[in-house]
C-alpha cells in the first residue's frame, strides 16, 4: 500500500517532501491560482465553522452540529479535484464538504437556521445540508448511509454515458457499517468511478478508532481489488495530487479507489461535547492543533514559495471573515418557511400532500 | 385484446418503458440470464443487454443504496426484490433516504425509483418467504405504494409507477404470476390513487387488496347466490389511497368489510377501516370489520400456514354475520 | 417516595436487573464510558465492566445480530439503539429472526432480548433522527412493544422487559430524558397489557402514547376548565394491547380521540380506532377520532417541526369538536 | 494464507498428502470409529438429500428445498470437530448441517414434510430446521441472516464462561452481505471463538460466484486481522484436521477464524431448478461427482488403509438406507399439527397468541 502519511518528524522531512510535491504538481498545474484557492476554501470551511459554533454557543441555532475544522485538508484537497457535474456524497460533519464543493454561505447559514432560503429552504439542517447545483448529493445523518447513493451515482455516470466521477466521503466509524463492503464489491465488480474517501479522524463519536476497527481499513478496500491509498489529511497538496490523480484514473474507467485520510477534529463530536478529557487528552488535542494544523502549514508554505505574502493572506482572511460575518447576519433576519411549507416536497407531483 | 399471465404483463410493462426511456434500468439478483426465479424478467437482458439488466451481488442493502444514488443522478432504477420478507434488509436505504430525500433537499433532489417485490403466503415458503409487508411502507411518507391485483393493474401500474418521479414500491402477489387477464395491445397507463370497482353491490362493501381482490369476488360469487349484492374496491395504491371512492361505496352500503393480506394487526385494515368509521360514521349500519392475515409469522405446514390467510368462504362468513346484525349483539 | 428523571429511572431498571441475573448485559454505541449520549447509562460499566456493557463499533445490523444469537445461547442482551430512526437498519434481525424463532423453531429456541430505543420529534434533529416508528414493530407478530410515558412507567416496564423471555422493543421518549416524576425505592415491575388509567373521565376519552400522554393530560387540564370532564388511558404496551380497558372507557364515555407520535397513515391511531369502532360500534356517540403525527418527514426547521406533533391545544379542540357534535355534519 | 487445496492431479500427489494427513491424525486420534462415523455421517447426509429429492419430486413435500449432496465433507469434517454443545448456524442449504451435528432422520423428515413430530412441529420446514438439542440453531432463509447468530453464540459463550466454540456456516453468495463483516469486525476485536465456514460451491443461485465476489474472500477475513484458510472441501479429513486445530484454538481464546472450503453442490440451486445448462455445463457437473466426490474418496481411502472392507461399507450404506426409508414412511404418515397450534409459539408465555 502507497504511503503518503506525516512520518511526525516535526517538519523537516515534510518541507523537503511538500517541496518536491509542490515541484511536481508546478509541471502540470502551474498556476498560483489553483493554491491560493486551496488556501481560500480552506479558511473559509474554518471560518463556517467558527460561526455555526458561534451560533450554538449564543443558542441562536436549532439543534446541535458537527465542526469540520482541523479536517479542512482533506475535502478541500479532493474537491479541489473535482468538476461542478462531479458528485459528492457526505457526511453529518459535512459542512467541509459543502464549501468545498462550491457551496455559498448564505445559502448555508440559512440552512442551518431553518430559514427559508437555505439550500434545503430549511427542511434539511446541518445534518441534510445538500447542495445539488455542485454536484453535492447531500450530508447524511446515518453513519454510513450514503455509501450506496456515491456508488449509485457512479453508476448511473458509467449508464448514462457522462465521464462524472463520484466522491464518497465518510468517517473511520462508517468502516464497521457492512453497507460499504456490500458497495464496494458492486464498484470493484463494474469498475464503477467512485472514490471511498475515508477521513480517519481518530475517533467516532467518543471512542477511538482503534476499539472499534480490527485489522486494517486500507486492506479492507484491497481484500475487494480495490486500489488503497493512505495520506496525511492535513496536508492538502499530497492530498490534492492523489485525488487528480485517481479522479483522472476514474474518468479512464480504472476507478474505484479507496483513500484513508489522516486527520483529527478540533471540536467535540458535536458542538455539545464539552468535557471530552474521557475519551481523549487535551495534550493530543494541542498537539494537532498546534503542530499539524492544515491552514497554518500550507500558509507557511505558500510565504516561503513566494505565491502570496502575509498582507495578502491576512487580506484575503479578513474578507472571508466579513463574508462570514454577513452571511450570518443575513441568515438571522432571514425569514421562516411559512408554515403551509410543511407539507410540500413530500412527493414531486403534489404541491401540498396533506391538502 | 388478448389474455396474458402477470408475469408476461410486468415483463411487457418493464420492456415498453426501457425501449421507451434509455435511463431505465433494471438491477437485483439473478434479473438477466436467470430471468429471476420466477421468471419474471426473461428476455429483457436479451434486448437490453446486461448494463441495463443488471445481476448483483447478494447484497439487498448495497443495491439498493446504489439505486437511490444513481435515481438522484438521472437515472431511473427499477430494483427487483427476490421476496417481499427481504424489504426489512433494504429498510434503512428505503425509508430514510429514498423516501426523505425530496423532502429534505427542499425539493431540489429527486428519487424516481421503482422497488419491485412481492407478497402472499401458502405457497409452502415459511415465516421469511411468505410475508406481506405492504402496510410498513405504506407507513412512511415519501413513498407511493401500489398493489396490483391481477395482470392488468401489474402492467398499468408499473408502467405509471417507472414514469413517476418518487419512489414507488409495487408487490406483486407471487401466487398470481401465472394468472391470466385481459390486457390491452395499446399502451395504457393506470393513474395512482383510482380505486378500481371490481364488482358492483348494493349490501355490502368488501374493500379488497391484492390478492384479496380474488378472494373477494369469490366470496361476493358465494353470496350473490345467497341473494347478498356484494361491492367489491380494489384501491389498486395504498398511497395515494382513493378514500372519496371508499367512502362512496360505504356510504352506499353501509356495511364495510377490508380485507388484505398483510397480518391485520397495526396493519392496512386498520387504516382503512379508521378513515372510514371516522368518514363515514352516521351512514354505517355496522361497524367496519377487518379481516388480515393471521397475526402469526407464517408456518411452513401446510396445515397450518393454510388457516392464516382470509379465504372466500371466511369472507363470505364474515359478511353473512354483518348483514344478520349479529355483530350488533357481538359489539 | 422520591422523584427521578425517566434517565435515572431507566438506569436502575438496568442495574437491578443486571444484578440480579448475571446473563444481562448491555450492547450497542458509547454505552460505556461515555454512557450513550443521553448519558442514561452513565456509571454502568463501572459497576458491572466491559464484558457486561459493550461498547461496539457503528454496525447495527451487526450487534443486533450477535445479540439474537446470545439470547439464543443463554444471554439475555439489552440493545442500545442510540436513535429510534436506526431500527430502519436492524429490521432484519430484528423482525425476521428475533421475531419469528420462537415460532419457528416450534417453541424450542427463546430470544430473551431487549431493545431500548427512543422516539419523539420537536429536537430540532431533522427526518433522520426524529421518528417514531413503533407502529413497524408492533405489525410483526412476536415482538412485544412498551412504550413508558414517565419514569414510573420506564423502569417498571424496562424490568419486566428484560425478564421476558420474548424480544422486546421499548421506545423510550427522548425529550423526556430529564423529566422527573414518582418512582418507589423499593422494587416493582408493571406487567405487560396493563393500560393505565392517568386520569378519570366522563365525557370522553384519550387514549395516549408515550410522548402524548403529558400532552392528553394537559389537553384533559384545558377541558376540565371548561367543564368537559376527559379520561386519560396510557395502554403502557400497545403489543400486548389491554384493549379490555380502552373499550370500558370507550363505552363509557361514548366518545374516543386516540393520540400517538407516530405518523398517522398506517400507524398505531388507526389499528386502535379500528378496535374501538369494531367492538364499542354501538356505544359511540361519534367516530372515533385519530391524530397521529403528521405525514410528512420531520422538517428540521423549527417553525415547521412544532406543526408536525399534536399540541394540547389541538387535541382539546378536536375533543370540543367531537363533543359539540359538529363531527356529525363533517362526515 | 495457508492452502488445503485439491491441486487437480487427479489423485496422486492427493493420495500421499491424504496419508500424511491420516498418519497425523493417528497420532492424536487414534481410533477408526472416528473415521468410520465420519464416513457415516457422510453417507447419511447423501441417503436424506435422496430421499427428500424423491419426496418433491413425488409431490409429497410442501414446498422447495435445497440440496446438499455433493458438500457432505464440509459439514462433517466441520461439525465432528465439536462437542454436542458448540453451535452452528446453517443456512437453506441445510440438511447436511443438521444430519452432521447430530439430528434424526425421523423428525427432519417430520419437519420436511410438515409433520407435528418434526423437530420445529412442522412450523420450519427445510429452510428453517433446527435442533437445539445437539446446537443446530437452525437453518436460515435469509442469505447472511445468521452471521450475527453465530457471533452472539460466541459472544455468550464468552460472557458465561463456557468453552462453546460457534460455527457459522454460509455460501459464497453470503460474503457479499455486509453483516459478515460487521460481525466479523467485533469477533475480531473481542477475540470470539467464532468458526466463519464459507462453503464456496462456486455459485450463488444461477450465477457463478466470480462474477458478484470481487478480490479474494479469504483476504476479506484477513482484513480484519483474522486468520484465514482455504481447503479442500471435499477432502473430510483436511477439513476435520483444520476443523479440530481451529476449533481448539477457539477454546484457548485464540478465535475467531475463518475458513473457504471449495466443494460443489450437484443438484441444482433447488430441487426445482433443473435446466441449469444456461449457467453451467453438464461437463462439469460430471467432473466433480465422478472425480471429486467426497464420499467415494474417503471410502476408497477407508478400504485402502485396511479401516473397512468393502462388505463393511456396503452394509452400511445399506443400513443407512433402511434407516432413511423407515424414517421417511413413518413421515408420512405421521399427522399433521393440531389447527389450534397456529398460534401457538408467538410468544413464549402466552398458550395461544390470539386467544
Ligand atoms: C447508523 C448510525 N449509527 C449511529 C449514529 C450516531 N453517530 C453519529 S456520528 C457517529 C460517529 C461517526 O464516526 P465517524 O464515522 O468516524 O465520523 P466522525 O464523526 O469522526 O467524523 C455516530 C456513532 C448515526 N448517526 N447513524
Ligand atoms: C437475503 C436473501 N437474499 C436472497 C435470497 C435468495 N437466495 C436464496 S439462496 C441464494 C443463493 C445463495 O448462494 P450461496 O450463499 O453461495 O449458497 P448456496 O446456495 O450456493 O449454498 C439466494 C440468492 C435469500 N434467501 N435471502
Ligand atoms: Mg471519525
Ligand atoms: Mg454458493
Amino acid at each position: 500500500m502507497p504511503t503518503f502519511a506525516d512520518n511526525g518528524d516535526g517538519g523537516c522531512a515534510r518541507k523537503i517532501l511538500l517541496k518536491a510535491i509542490a515541484k511536481a504538481l508546478h509541471m502540470t498545474h502551474s498556476n498560483a491560482d489553483d493554491y491560493l484557492r486551496m488556501y481560500r476554501q480552506m479558511v473559509r470551511i474554518r471560518t463556517f465553522e467558527d460561526n455555526a459554533n458561534q451560533l450554538y454557543l449564543s443558542a441562536k441555532m436549532p439543534g446541535l452540529t458537527h465542526m469540520y475544522s482541523g479536517e479542512e485538508a482533506v475535502a478541500v484537497g479532493i474537491c479541489e479535484a473535482l468538476k461542478t457535474s462531479d458528485k459528492i456524497t457526505s457526511t453529518h460533519r459535512g459542512h467541509g464538504h459543502c464549501v468545498a464543493k462550491g457551496a455559498d454561505f448564505k445559502e448555508m447559514f440559512c440552512e442551518l437556521l431553518g430559514k427559508e432560503e437555505g439550500y434545503c429552504r430549511g427542511k434539511g439542517g446541518s445534518m441534510h445540508i445538500a447542495d445539488q447545483s455542485n454536484g453535492n448529493l447531500g450530508a447524511n445523518a446515518i453513519v454510513g448511509g450514503s455509501m450506496g447513493i456515491a456508488t449509485g451515482a457512479a453508476f448511473s455516470a458509467k449508464l448514462l454515458g457522462k465521464d462524472d466521477v463520484a466522491v464518497c466521503f465518510f468517517g473511520d466509524g462508517a468502516t464497521a457499517q457492512g453497507l460499504m463492503y456490500e458497495v464496494m464489491n458492486m464498484a470493484a465488480l463494474w469498475k464503477l468511478p467512485v472514490i471511498y474517501a475515508c477521513e480517519n479522524n481518530g475517533y467516532s463519536e467518543y471512542t477511538r478508532t482503534d476499539e472499534i476497527a480490527a485489522g486494517s481499513i486500507t486492506a479492507r478496500a484491497e481484500a475487494f481489488g480495490i486500489e488503497a491509498f493512505q495520506v496525511d489529511g492535513q496536508d492538502v497538496l499530497a492530498v490534492n495530487d492523489l485525488s487528480q490523480k485517481l479522479v483522472e484514473r476514474c474518468r479512464k474507467g480504472e476507478g474505484p479507489f479507496f483513500i484513508e485520510l489522516m486527520t483529527y477534529r478540533y471540536h467535540g463530536h458535536h458542538v455539545g461535547d464539552i468535557n471530552r478529557e474521557y475519551y481523549r487528552s487535551k495534550s493530543e488535542e494541542k498537539d494537532w492543533r498546534e503542530n499539524r494544523d492544515p491552514i497554518t502549514r500550507f500558509r507557511a508554505w505558500l510565504v516561503e514559495e513566494g505565491i502570496a505574502s502575509e498582507e495578502e493572506i491576512e487580506a484575503m482572511n479578513a474578507a472571508i471573515k466579513a463574508d462570514a460575518s454577513e452571511a450570518v447576519e443575513y441568515a438571522l433576519n432571514a425569514k421562516y418557511p411559512d408554515a403551509s411549507e410543511v407539507d410540500m416536497h413530500v412527493f414531486t407531483d403534489v404541491e401540498h400532500a396533506l391538502a | 385484446m388478448r389474455n396474458i399471465t402477470l408475469s408476461q404483463a410486468v415483463n411487457e410493462a418493464l420492456a415498453e418503458e426501457m425501449r421507451r426511456d434509455s435511463s431505465v434500468f433494471i438491477i437485483g439478483e439473478d434479473v438477466a440470464e436467470a430471468g429471476t426465479p420466477f421468471k419474471v424478467l426473461s428476455g429483457l437482458v436479451e434486448e437490453f443487454g446486461t448494463a441495463r439488466v443488471v445481476d448483483t451481488p447478494i447484497a439487498e442493502p448495497g443495491f439498493m443504496g446504489l439505486a437511490v444514488g444513481a435515481a438522484m443522478t438521472g437515472a431511473r432504477p427499477v430494483v427487483d426484490l427476490m421476496f417481499g420478507d427481504f424489504i426489512f434488509l433494504i429498510m434503512d436505504q428505503l425509508c430514510n433516504q429514498a423516501a426523505k430525500t425530496h423532502y429534505m433537499s427542499g425539493g431540489k433532489l429527486n428519487v424516481p425509483l421503482v422497488l419491485r417485490t412481492n407478497l402472499g403466503a401458502t405457497r409452502r415458503s415459511a415465516a421469511q418467504h411468505s410475508q406481506s409487508l405492504h402496510a410498513l411502507v405504506a407507513h412512511i411518507p415519501g413513498l407511493k405504494v401500489a398493489l396490483p391485483s391481477s395482470a392488468y393493474e401489474a402492467k398499468g401500474l408499473m408502467k405509471t409507477a417507472i414514469r413517476d418521479n418518487n419512489p414507488v414500491v409495487i408487490f406483486e402477489d407471487k401466487l398470481m404470476y401465472n394468472d391470466k387477464a385481459t390486457v390491452p395491445e395499446e399502451e395504457f397507463l393506470i393513474p395512482f390513487g383510482e380505486a378500481n370497482i371490481k364488482r358492483e353491490g348494493e349490501d355490502i362493501t368488501l374493500i379488497a387488496t391484492s390478492s384479496m381482490v380474488q378472494v373477494c369476488e369469490k366470496a361476493a360469487d358465494i353470496l350473490a347466490a345467497e341473494g347478498i349484492s356484494a361491492e367489491v374496491i380494489d384501491p389498486r395504491t395504498i398511497v395515494p389511497l382513493d378514500e372519496e371512492t371508499l367512502l362512496r361505496s360505504a356510504k352506499k352500503t353501509s356495511r364495510v368489510i377490508v380485507v388484505d393480506e398483510g397480518h391485520q394487526n397495526f396493519g392496512i385494515t386498520g387504516e382503512i377501516a379508521g378513515r372510514i368509521n371516522e368518514k363515514a360514521f352516521y351512514h354505517l349500519d355496522a361497524p367496519v370489520v377487518r379481516m388480515g392475515a393471521m397475526d402469526v409469522p407464517v408456518p411452513f405446514s401446510p396445515a397450518l400456514e393454510d388457516i392464516t390467510v382470509p379465504t372466500p368462504e371466511a369472507v363470505a362468513e364474515k359478511a353473512r354475520l354483518l348483514m344478520s346484525g349479529e355483530m350488533i349483539h357481538a359489539a
